[in-house]
């Protein structure tokens, strides 16, 4: 291995490292080893002094390689490879060790800790002596944009960059733009028509001369990067190519069938129906039991689907809130009438929810309490001398008594969740998903709405459960971004690709079919594959299947990881001078 | 038993008084700081649940809220304004009203026009008694100038006409004693109570009549003093009166370290004293359990507050020889006390004293089977 | 100066653990022998020459110029002559793939010394050994004290034991490749940079191959070559036999794929791969056409011997190099 | 075997694996300090070779985490990383090296506490196995 001229950096970050890691030591181990000509420990190695800590060294040590020990790479390794660039070397001769997140942070002996620290940093040393310099390509970015999903999410989003004189393409899978909130009544709060604002957006959209919508499409493949997307979507059959450079997919959320839950007799009992069937009778402004009566008693069951373990663990926000405007809607309708709020907790959290729920509290409205972990409420058929036509076996916890519920129509407050075709839009266009199939932003508090695929922003619902104020304050936080992106006018992306080398492939095609992205394809008259770099995202598959080590993935090479293997596990060549000192 | 919910229920408490039913969230402060709380009963909370659930039965069968002494406690630190201490109130009427088979209570709780009109009909007609048998009324005085208050109409049929008067509310009240019992020994969450325990624990009754033991575990022992001087009085003045009227309403007039009049003294001053406390709190709404006056307790209050006023003047004028003063306002005396005790105490708000410690009697009787039911058990296990 | 007085090469051919095949590989150039006799002097060819050892140890260091030792380093004769020839040679050439990989002799690195021994002297079915008797590398008799070389533990590589200038793969090295790197050096032409691979190519075998190959390498079972009826078109992997082509050098002109049998990798890895058998694992898992574990498993099942299969002839010089033997694990 | 603290090599994805470690380390979740983790672009990226080198370097188990199965980023990575380490688990074995020392597991991006509980299972797994012996065995040849 050719010697190289390595410069390593520990950054305490504050005491989040050095509390738990003796850095110093650290520091000083590392520089006696070979190709180390400098090792420096400080505070904040992010910090504007600690990068021009290591632009001086580049200078005046004429370093050509740069290892440093901080937190996550995920955070911090683009400033970093800034402050390389701003040394004037390539920004890929740099290799970073996570010793917060993967040491400092989750360990509690501080030996330990310092051993497996200094670990990582002689693995990250022995690696990036492989590095290789690599150029980013800067490409110019497409002003327009998609958008996957018509909903309020999507409009919004959609008429904001619209607005902002960028070109649009609206894609729905639906034949109608609208989403779930098309099939709301009222909205909470308070209680004023969805339609009365949803309508006024869909028209606004469909007429607005920058957005080009397609409803009843679907998005199968998206190809390129930021900036310069590419798919294929048509209305009725005549197919049309779209060029755009962001993508905004605000595709929604869907509702559970709580037909699984036998104890609540969903299918069975005719007058039991889910909150979307109840929100349609609200909207045909006639609500009545099957047989075409109206209730005398109603009753609403909570969490039907959200936070249980065995279903969906997490809280569908908008229930509650919304059970309670049925509640009052109820109550107007039929002031005389029994009405029921059977919850598990009462989780009105939104801006004036909990006001909604003390206001409805006064309106003659049962509130009974059940544990989920112990009962769930078990709906019935009343016999015929009841005065209703079901009835609710329920554990009331406030009492500790299990009570009967008298009920003509019971109202499922059903969970919300990912759309079954979640899985697909993020293959398109390159989104992670959590276990329950929304899609995970990039940072939860610091990136909410990008995703890491650059390029691509996730706004509403299909990101997680959430009520409309929130949808459209991530619509338009996404169009800010795009439009930020496109008035920077262009974007420089990795080149971490893979590299087929023509020298020893020998055109078995054993890569081809492995590719994701179908960027690998067979060049007959050479008799090797080759590698289309604008689709490649570097997974690096084709890397480890190709037989004849003919293929590199860039910046993460056998011969890089391999090294690092080494490092980690070898106490590292300590240099001749030192080796002489030592015995001094 | 039914334990359907009933959401039609508090409407007809709101007619013993309820204010509001669903302001209590069970935030669980009350429950925190009653003293009478124990681990297995959430005291207030359990009876007010219960109400906003309408669960009658249970309610019934329940001896909550008699064990309540009101106070005040929890609806001074009711975060919600729930005045848990007032639904106790409200419940304990509606309780009587249950126990009630006459269906009067009910009638005098939720109407005014019946209690008023019961009241004055019971005054009239003992006034008309009086008119009707035309007394002999003899102006003369005695030897050491008293007046001779008996002649106004023989001891004798005044004697049974209080016998008839006890007999008849001694039967109701212990026909509706019975009924109480029964809801609660065969009501809901009823326990087999062995027969040997009645009479081990029936000094209870006895002990907490007299002492009033609960409430004195109560914060403001003032209002537990009180409320026993008035009780104390009222029992022993009612006892005098309906059991020893011969030896207490004589001609001759004693000295006065004579046992019959420094009973007397104590049972008018204890009532006295006990009654101005209650009045003054309740025009001041000086402590909780006097914010809401419901027509009963005014009415009852007053009526014996004018009962113990006539009973006083009585008294002296006889002494200082004021023969029809006397002779009148003991007439007007009657006409309060009469329809007082046969209101009052077996269909209103005084048929609590009777209430009350056989309900403490009942839950310890209760409590007292458990134990001996969960003993009975581990002997069995272990055998 | 002319060819004619330019002074001969001395050529030596020696053979450690090997089955001979590379010595009669060196005879298998025919008439050509003539040419690399017109050129060179064999000092040393146990298989075709009489010369002693002691007459290797008289020759003064570097009097030969090339020395082909092939077969591997099983006993310590074998690490002996290795050693002495290296002293003597100008250039060590490690020929054929026991001397570069450890070859087939290499697979007695899934056993060691004992359960060898065992198994041939002790437990197999055609032998009598009451007394289990296993040789001993010194043994005292009343004429005398008998030496034979020890029987190593492990099989190693030429490299192991002493350092080479070249490797030329094969079992047996394809001779016409043989004699173009012979004719080179004689013709005292620049050499390639030592410890780089001779003989063979970069590519590996698919380049040569002649079969048709497509980019659908599905297989939901694997078959012994006999299994299936080879149209002699389609590329083995395709057919789901396992072929070592892709992960082996090529050069040996895909003699065994001409003639329908998959390649084995005797040729060894091409320039990058440090594992043949690892990558070609790695390549051939990936073709597997399912996302089922158990599925997966069983599809894998139809390899028996998946260690012997992929590392064939590179076992000594494969990452782990040898099997762990069972009785070592008590040691610790 | 009481006090060995085995040297477990981890290679995990960028996406969510490593994703899943940091946010362990983020929510300051503790768990086993004999985990070295190795980042890869995705579980396909990771070659059999990376995992012999690791044994071979004396590291005494390996890890391997991708995301969840349908959840890769790359779409089906995590798929191929599956395939290969069962050729992996069936070779170890072969070779006499007990095939409890490597695991591949599933973390998704929101599972930092399952990779600390992974870390911690995965570290009693090899330490009950005791040291790898692969180092010095090739080490030292007889």
């Amino acid at each position: 291995m050719k010697d190289s001229r390595i410069g390593v950096y520990i950054c305490w970050c504050g005491t989040n490292i050095a509390k738990m890691v003796d850095v110093e030591k650290i520091a000083e181990d590392i520089g006696r080893l070979e190709n180390v000509v400098i090792a420096r420990n400080y505070k904040y190695m992010c910090s504007d002094p600690g990068q021009d800590l290591i632009i001086k060294d580049i200078k005046e040590h004429e370093l050509d390689r740069v290892v440093v020990a901080a937190c996550s790479p995920r955070i911090h390794e683009l400033t970093f490879r800034k402050a390389l660039e701003n040394a004037g070397l390539n920004q890929y001769l740099f290799e970073m060790a996570n010793i917060r997140e993967h040491v400092s942070w989750v360990h509690t002996d501080r030996e330990e800790a310092t051993k497996k620290a200094a670990d990582l940093v002689r693995a990250a040393l022995k690696r990036v002596s492989y590095h290789e310099p690599l150029d980013k390509l800067s490409v110019a970015i497409n002003p327009a944009t998609l958008i996957v999903g018509g909903g309020v999410a999507g409009m919004s989003a959609a008429f904001r960059l619209a607005e902002a004189g960028k070109k649009v393409y609206l894609v729905e899978k639906e034949a109608d733009l609208g989403g779930q909130a098309a099939r709301l009544d009222l909205s909470f709060p308070y209680l004023n028509t969805v339609s009365s604002f949803l309508q006024p957006l869909i028209r606004k959209v469909k007429e607005h001369k920058n957005i080009k919508v397609f409803t009843g499409q679907s998005i199968s493949e998206i190809t390129g990067y930021v900036g310069n997307f590419k798919t294929t979507t048509g209305i009725n059959g005549k197919l049309e190519d779209l060029e755009f450079g962001h993508i905004i997919v605000a595709t929604g959320l869907s509702n559970y069938d709580p037909s699984p839950f036998k104890n609540y007799g969903y299918g069975r009992l005719p007058d039991v129906i889910t909150s979307i069937e109840f929100e349609k009778m609200l909207r045909s402004g006639n609500i009545k039991c099957s047989d075409g009566k109206p209730p005398r008693h109603i009753a609403i069951i909570h969490c039907v689907g959200s936070r249980n373990e065995n279903i969906h663990e997490y809280c569908s926000r908008t229930c509650c809130a919304t059970a309670l405007k049925y509640a009052n809607q109820l109550r107007a309708t039929f002031p005389g009438a029994g009405i029921y709020d059977l919850y598990a907790d009462m989780r009105a959290f939104s801006k004036a929810c909990e006001e909604l729920y003390t206001k409805t509290s006064t309106k003659d409205v049962m509130f009974l309490m059940f544990d989920p972990e112990r009962s769930l409420p078990e709906v019935k058929q009343a016999g015929w001398k009841d005065e209703c036509n079901m009835l609710i076996d329920m554990h009331e916890i406030l009492s500790g008594e299990n009570v009967e519920v008298p009920a003509d129509m019971v109202i499922l407050m059903t969970a919300v969740e990912a759309q079954k075709d979640a899985k697909d839009i993020a293959h398109a266009a390159g989104i992670s998903m959590c276990g329950n199939h929304f899609y995970i932003e990039k940072h939860p508090k610091l990136d909410p709405v990008a995703t890491t695929t650059d390029g691509v922003f996730i706004v509403g619902t299909c990101q997680g459960p959430k009520d409309i104020p929130e949808s459209i304050t991530q619509a338009w936080a996404a169009a800010a971004r795009v439009l930020a992106g496109i008035s920077r006018g262009t974007v420089t992306v990795e080149v971490t690709t893979a590299v087929v080398n023509e020298e020893i492939c020998c055109g078995c095609q054993t890569c081809i079919s492995v590719c994701p992205y179908t960027a690998i394809s067979f060049n007959e008259e050479k008799n090797v594959s080759e590698v289309n770099e604008v689709l490649c995202k570097g997974c690096g598959t084709c890397g480890s299947t190709c037989p004849t080590g003919a293929i590199r993935s860039r910046h993460f090479t056998d011969m890089q990881i391999l090294s690092q293997i080494e490092g980690m596990l070898n106490e590292g060549k300590v240099k001749e001078t030192h080796k002489i000192l030592e015995e001094a | 038993m039914n334990n359907r919910i009933d959401t039609t229920l508090k409407a007809d408490l709101k007619k013993f008084g309820l204010q509001s039913w669903n302001d209590c969230f069970h935030c669980g402060n009350c429950t925190a700081l009653c003293p009478l709380t124990e681990d297995a009963n959430l005291f207030p909370r359990n009876s007010i649940r219960t109400m906003q659930m309408g669960l009658k039965d249970k309610l019934m069968s329940g001896v909550d809220p008699w064990l309540c002494y009101y106070c005040g406690e929890c609806s001074d630190t009711c975060p919600r304004d729930a005045n848990p201490g007032e639904v106790m109130m409200t419940l304990r009427r509606y309780l009587t009203s249950l126990y009630d088979w006459t269906g009067l209570s009910k009638k005098f709780y939720t109407s005014k026009v019946w209690e008023l009109g019961a009241i004055l009909l019971l005054g009239g007609m003992v006034v008309l008694a009086f008119a009707l048998f035309f007394p002999t009324i003899n102006p003369e005085l005695t030897a050491d100038g008293g007046v001779r208050i008996n002649s106004i109409m023989p001891l004798q049929w005044i004697e049974w006409a209080d016998w008839t008067m006890g007999i008849i509310v001694a039967g109701l009240l212990i026909s509706n004693l019975m009924r109480m019992y029964y809801k609660i020994a065969f009501g809901a969450g009823a326990v087999r109570i062995p027969l040997a325990l009645y009479f081990k624990e029936a000094w209870q009754l006895a002990f907490h009549f007299s002492t009033q033991w609960k409430f004195s575990k109560c914060d403001g022992k003032r209002y537990w003093l009180w409320h026993w001087l008035l009780m104390s009085g009222y029992t022993i003045m009612f006892i005098l009166i309906m059991v020893f009227l011969p030896w207490f309403q004589t001609e001759e007039i004693f000295e006065v370290w004579h046992p019959q009049r420094l009973l007397g003294y104590y049972a008018t001053f204890g009532l006295l004293f006990g009654l101005t406390a209650v009045i003054i709190g309740r025009i001041r709404k000086s402590n909780a359990k006097f914010k809401f006056s419901h027509v009963s307790d005014w009415l009852f209050i007053v009526m014996l507050f004018l009962t113990v006023l006539t009973g006083i003047l009585v008294h002296f004028f006889r002494i200082y020889g004021m023969p029809m003063a006397t002779y009148y306002l003991y007439v007007a005396h009657l006409a309060v006390l009469v329809p007082m005790i046969m209101i009052e105490v077996p269909f209103s708000k005084w048929s609590h004293l009777a209430y009350r410690p056989f309900a403490i009697y009942f839950a310890n009787l209760r409590k007292a089977a458990m134990k001996y039911h969960e003993k009975t058990e581990i002997s069995l296990a272990t055998t | 100066m002319d060819k004619e007085n330019k002074e001969k090469l001395k050529l030596a051919v020696y053979w450690g653990a090997a089955c001979g095949g590379c010595c009669v590989s060196v005879l298998d150039v025919h008439e050509k022998l003539l040419d690399i006799v017109a050129a060179a002097d064999l000092v040393f060819w146990p298989i075709a020459l009489d010369v002693k050892y002691a007459d290797v140890q008289k020759m003064p260091e570097g009097h030969i110029d090339v020395c082909l030792f092939n077969g591997a380093i099983r006993n310590s004769e074998n690490e002996l002559m290795a050693v002495m020839l290296r002293q003597k040679s100008k250039i060590m050439v490690a020929y054929g793939a026991c001397a570069q990989m450890g070859g087939i002799p290499g697979l007695g690195n899934f056993h060691d010394r004992k359960s060898i021994f065992d198994r041939v002297y002790k437990d197999s079915e055609s032998t009598e050994n009451a007394e289990g008797i296993t040789p001993q590398p010194k043994y005292d008799v009343k004429e005398g004290r008998l030496d034979i070389p020890a029987f190593y533990n492990d099989v190693k590589t030429l490299r192991d034991v002493v350092c080479v200038d070249y490797f030329i793969p094969g079992c047996p090295p394809q001779s016409e490749r043989l004699l173009e790197v012979f004719m080179a050096i004689s013709s005292g032409a620049e050499l390639p940079s030592k410890e780089s691979v001779l003989g063979a190519l970069d590519k590996s075998q698919c380049d040569e191959c002649k079969r048709k190959k497509t980019d659908n390498k599905k297989v939901d079972r694997f078959y012994r070559p006999w299994e299936i009826e080879d149209d002699g078109e389609t590329c083995f992997l395709e057919q789901g036999v396992v072929c070592m082509g892709p992960a082996t050098r090529g050069g040996c002109g895909v003699r065994c794929i001409e003639g329908n049998a998959p390649c084995r990798g005797c040729y060894g890895p091409p320039p990058d791969v440090t594992d043949p058998g690892a990558k070609m694992m790695s390549a051939i898992a990936t073709m597997i056409d399912s996302n089922d574990e158990e599925e997966i498993t069983e599809i894998m099942a139809s390899i028996d011997d998946i260690a012997g299969t992929f590392y064939r002839f590179s076992l000594p010089s494969s990452i782990l190099r040898r099997k762990l033997m069972p009785e070592v694990v008590e040691v610790d | 075997m009481a006090n060995f603290e085995p040297k477990i090599v981890a290679f995990l994805c960028n996406w969510c694996s490593y994703t899943g470690a940091d946010l362990a380390g983020t929510s300051r979740m503790k768990y086993a300090h004999n985990i070295r983790i190795i980042r890869v672009m995705c579980s396909g990226r990771v070659d059999p070779t990376f995992v012999l080198k690791s044994l071979r370097e004396g590291a005494d188990g390996v890890l391997i985490c991708g995301c969840h199965p349908g959840d890769c980023h790359y779409h089906e990575g995590n798929y191929k990383c599956l395939r290969r380490y069962e050729f992996i688990k069936q070779y170890l074995t072969e070779m006499g090296i007990d095939k409890k020392r490597i695991r591949l597991d599933w973390i998704s991006a929101s599972e930092g506490k399952q990779f600390a509980e992974l870390a911690d299972a995965m570290t009693e797994q090899v330490a009950e196995l005791g040291p790898c012996r692969v180092r010095s065995i090739m080490e030292n040849v007889t």
